[in-house]
């Protein structure tokens, strides 16, 4: 138990007799306007509202209970930030269609990791006004000209036509011309990615 | 006697009397203009030379790469990745002044801001003329940018 | 070298190299554009200015002259089919199918009842209470496919919504947040940093009111008996057996709701957070005690 | 022959660098050490909270301070997020930039005809000296005339780098000075003497450049350590979180105690594993 200095609340300007708009249950660093002194009139300029002469420190004090690691803790720590995003734990099914990597998947000679939010690196690239649609595959390791002749390879069969790519060693991705993006994932969920 | 003698050598021996110049046009002063007036540009020749003293050739002083503020240069710039996450690295700028940390922007908006938190401060009473010249340069600029240049980047 | 690994391969040209120091390092050629004035007989003609007039001199017309035309923007009588939108409230969506992502990837815990701190708290759902924002609006894509049994506390849903979550053995509650709340949910921590008492929250504006008192949308202000006849209606009408709460083993988190002055679960108006020192103030003055009384 | 042995075993690991994958921390590689009479090595298996997915962890020999001669104390393992990862020189040279300028004002200032004292009166009449006209004494085009476009006082470079390329300069300098066996970790930074001659030696023997930053883990360096490098002018100390890409550069050889480089890779992963939004947002400077 002890005393704590409380904000003025609506029942402190209450006892002043002034009346205004409360804000729910502002803190105002414990200060109150006191009628008798509203009348000085001064052109000096103060950094700080409480330094002002007009406003005096309000003796009231409010008891308050503190405890110290209380069961309602729990409460408090469900609500402050993730440390980390956290790992996904395994489950038997994925009703939203989540796919998780595979460990086989480290043992090719190329990868792709998973993004931090746990998604595949896989974006459609949108410029032009929508007049050039590029499907790029980032964070690339190992051998990235082998996964490119993969995935040319791959497109070639399922839709039947050349597909332009480009790779982007130093900045490890693949550009691929138009939008294969679905496709693209489908391939990278069939290599275990 | 010595009459017979000049007259014996004046009749003997006569001198050829020429009219020598002595005094050339190159050789004349000339008028002085401007007299204690001194050109500052060399118009004397090919190299440039100073009259007179020698300029001093400035004594070789190697800057030293490793002082204290040299070699310690950049620390805590990464503080915000590296450190408890609660400071930021312009809060680490200690030599440089509050109204100008972390602050970007061409000469009107530093200016503004220099005045706007200036203004609290004893400044405007105590560096009156200080203070009138910022007024003057802000509107001199604000009339400069809004009426005479086009929006957007620019070299001003 | 003769590797094709990306990484492996620069570092270990690197490895003969000189050594890397403040001398040796440059950006990539072409890398940076040079915006400066052009100078000489044509490169500096205009500055992109133009030829002559208004746009060389900077003198433009008003937005909307025409140079003494009846202007086009009022050639027509005004309609005024979006009159006060931007006092109209917005509800952000997410959507079941993005719901259910997050549990499936650990970022919402079903075992703890979902409410908007914790949807913000994934990352991956923002909103801007500043912004006329007040809150989730949680929409039917996925509906089919969403399988979790919650306890949730939205702001906004649809019927089919409603339904789709009681038939896996949720519930649904739909509650209001003054935008002040909203700011705290958005970012308790730094709410507690400050010092101040959890405040009360605000009672819906009339307008809203018959949405939150109506037991067809779960609304938070709602009779529970009508709720609960209103649960068995829509299973009869969608078709779907309805899981019975009482013999649930989560009965306790799936019936845990907040007081309509609550704002955090568990945590009541008053209370002053101190998280350094892990502890929790509570008021104990009786006019305090009557001042935060929902 | 211990000796020949880690030049041996060194020579293998650096020969595997340019191969395929490492050798990683296996049992082959440790079995070997600890056959072979070494009992002062110790390998410890490092517990990942983020563990190398493809690329495989970088080992690194831990030395020693306390002798002139180079001590294998044992083998310590570095995360490939953060010491092994590609060298974008662009990266860093973008990040040395931004050191440079964010700091840096400049307070050039030149008055100008508004500014310059005097210059109100006309100096002679508009006509009938035969002189050319003019208005003020304090024209740029007279001598003590205020200057046209000249610097004024206080201008800001500043700018932020972006957070993440931040984090990506640091990884990639301390990879690069990885690759190039500039950086060096000890197990601590315990001297037997305070004397500079001491360090100066040491640093000469193992052939370490003649700048050296070390990195401690904590404010408080020993006080052999911070004696000895009082007067060595090109041997820094700073604690971890004073790590920048800029120093790094500046200083030839990189000296990070294992506690130092485990503390730095904490939070590097910990930043690449978490939701940066507030970070990412754009610099506002009344949010900081």
């Amino acid at each position: 138990m002890a005393t704590v200095w409380r904000s003025q609340c609506a029942f402190a300007r209450f006892f002043v007799g002034k009346t205004g708009r409360i804000l729910n249950n502002a803190a105002d660093l414990g200060i109150k306007l006191t009628p008798e002194s509203i009348s000085v009139s001064t052109t000096r300029s103060y950094s700080n509202y409480s330094h002002s002469p007009l406003v005096k420190k309000i003796k009231e004090q409010y008891d308050f209970e503190i405890e110290k690691n209380p069961p309602e803790w729990a409460y408090v720590e469900r609500l402050l930030p993730l440390e980390i995003i956290p790992p996904v734990q395994p489950k038997e099914t994925y009703p939203s269609g989540w796919i998780p990597p595979k460990e086989e998947a480290k043992d090719l000679p190329y990868f792709m990791p998973r993004t931090k939010n746990h998604e595949l690196p896989i974006y459609l690239v949108i410029t032009h006004k929508g007049q050039r649609k590029v499907s790029m595959l980032r964070k690339i390791e190992g051998d990235i000209w082998l996964m490119n002749d993969l995935i040319k390879e791959h497109l070639q069969k399922n839709f039947n036509r050349y597909i332009e790519t480009r790779v982007h060693e130093l900045g490890r991705f693949i550009e691929v011309k138009g939008d294969f993006v679905n496709s693209l994932r489908e391939w990278a969920y069939s290599k275990g990615f | 006697m010595e009459w017979l003698s000049s007259t014996i050598l004046k009749t003997f021996w006569r001198p050829t009397v020429n009219t020598i110049r002595t005094r050339y046009h190159a050789d004349k002063t000339r008028l002085v203009r401007r007299y204690g007036y001194e050109e500052k540009i060399w118009s004397g020749g090919l190299m440039p030379r100073s009259e007179g003293r020698r300029l001093p050739i400035p004594e070789y002083r190697p800057l030293n790469p490793w002082t204290q503020r040299r070699a310690l240069f950049g620390q805590n710039d990464y503080i915000d990745i590296l450190g408890s996450g609660e400071l930021h690295p312009i809060k680490t700028l200690y030599t440089v002044p509050s109204w100008i940390k972390g602050v970007s922007g061409h000469e009107y908006h530093i200016l503004l801001r220099k005045k706007k938190m200036f203004a609290r401060t004893g400044a405007p009473t105590i560096r009156p003329t200080k203070w009138k010249e910022y007024e003057k340069r802000l509107s001199f600029l604000y009339r400069k940018l809004n009426r005479k240049t086009k929006t957007g980047p620019s070299p001003c | 070298m003769g590797s094709r690994q990306i990484t492996e391969k620069s570092l270990a040209m690197l490895r003969s190299l000189p050594r890397l120091s403040l001398g040796n390092i440059r950006d990539n050629p072409g890398s940076r554009k040079n915006i400066k004035r052009g100078r000489g007989q044509h490169g500096g003609d205009k500055h992109g200015a133009g030829n002559k007039g208004s746009g060389q001199r900077q003198n433009y017309m008003r937005l909307g002259y025409e140079t003494g035309n009846n202007p086009f923007y009022l050639r027509m009588p005004h309609e005024h089919y979006y009159k006060g939108h931007h006092h109209r409230r917005q509800y952000p969506p997410i959507s079941l199918l993005e719901i259910q992502k997050l549990i499936d990837t650990n970022r919402l815990d079903i075992t703890k009842p979902i409410d908007i701190a914790s949807i913000v708290r994934s990352g991956l759902y923002n909103f801007f209470p500043d912004q006329k924002h007040f809150g989730i609006h949680l929409t039917d894509e996925g509906m089919d496919i969403f399988s979790a049994k919650v306890n949730i506390e939205v702001q906004w849903a649809s019927e089919q919504v409603i339904a789709a979550i009681e038939k896996n053995g949720g519930v649904i509650t739909t509650a209001y947040y003054d935008p002040h709340s909203l700011i705290l949910l958005k970012n308790p921590k730094s709410f507690f940093q400050t010092g101040q008492a959890i405040p009360r929250r605000m009672i819906p504006p009339p307008d809203v009111i018959e949405y939150y008192t109506s037991a067809e949308m779960r609304g938070y202000l709602a009779d529970p008996e009508k709720i609960s006849e209103e649960r068995l209606r829509l299973s009869q009408k969608y078709g779907y057996q309805l899981p019975i709460l009482e013999s649930d083993k989560n009965y306790n988190m799936l019936c845990e709701r907040k007081d309509p002055r609550q704002i955090f679960y568990g945590l009541e108006p008053g209370w002053v957070i101190n998280l350094r020192d892990k502890c929790i103030l509570k008021p104990k003055d009786e006019e305090l005690l009557q001042f935060y009384a929902s | 022959m211990s000796f020949s042995l880690i030049n041996a075993i060194r020579k293998l690991n650096i020969s595997t660098v340019s191969q395929i994958r490492l050798i990683s921390s296996g049992s082959t590689d440790v079995s070997n050490i600890n056959s072979h009479s070494n009992s002062d090595l110790n390998v410890t298996q490092k517990e990942w909270k983020f563990p190398p997915q493809f690329t495989k962890p970088r080992e690194v020999w831990i030395e020693n301070l306390d002798s002139i001669d180079e001590k294998k104390l044992g083998l310590f393992e570095l995360h490939p997020l953060v010491y092994a990862v590609l060298p974008r020189i662009d990266i860093i040279h973008r990040n040395v930039i931004w050191q440079r300028k964010f700091r840096w004002v400049s307070w050039a200032h030149t008055k100008t005809r508004a500014e310059v004292h005097g210059g109100g009166r006309k100096p002679w009449p508009q006509k009938g000296l035969g002189r050319a006209r003019h208005g003020s004494i304090r024209s740029p085009l007279w001598r003590g005339g205020g200057i046209v476009h000249g610097p004024r006082s206080g201008k800001t470079h500043f700018f932020m780098l972006p957070f993440h390329l931040r984090i990506h300069g640091l990884t990639s300098t301390l990879s690069a000075k990885f690759a190039q066996d500039d950086l060096h970790v000890v197990r601590n930074l315990e001297l037997p003497t305070e004397d500079p001659e001491y360090l100066a030696e040491l640093i000469e023997k193992r052939n370490w450049g003649p700048s050296v930053l070390i990195v401690d883990d904590n404010d408080y360096a020993p006080r052999n350590i911070t004696v000895a490098t009082e007067n060595l002018p090109h041997v820094n100390i700073i604690p971890f979180y004073g790590l920048n890409v800029y120093s790094m550069l500046k200083h030839d050889t990189l000296i990070i105690t294992q506690t130092a480089a485990e503390r730095i890779e904490e939070k590097i992963l910990q930043h690449l594993h978490s939701n940066t939004m507030p970070q990412q947002a754009k610099f506002k400077l009344n949010q900081v």
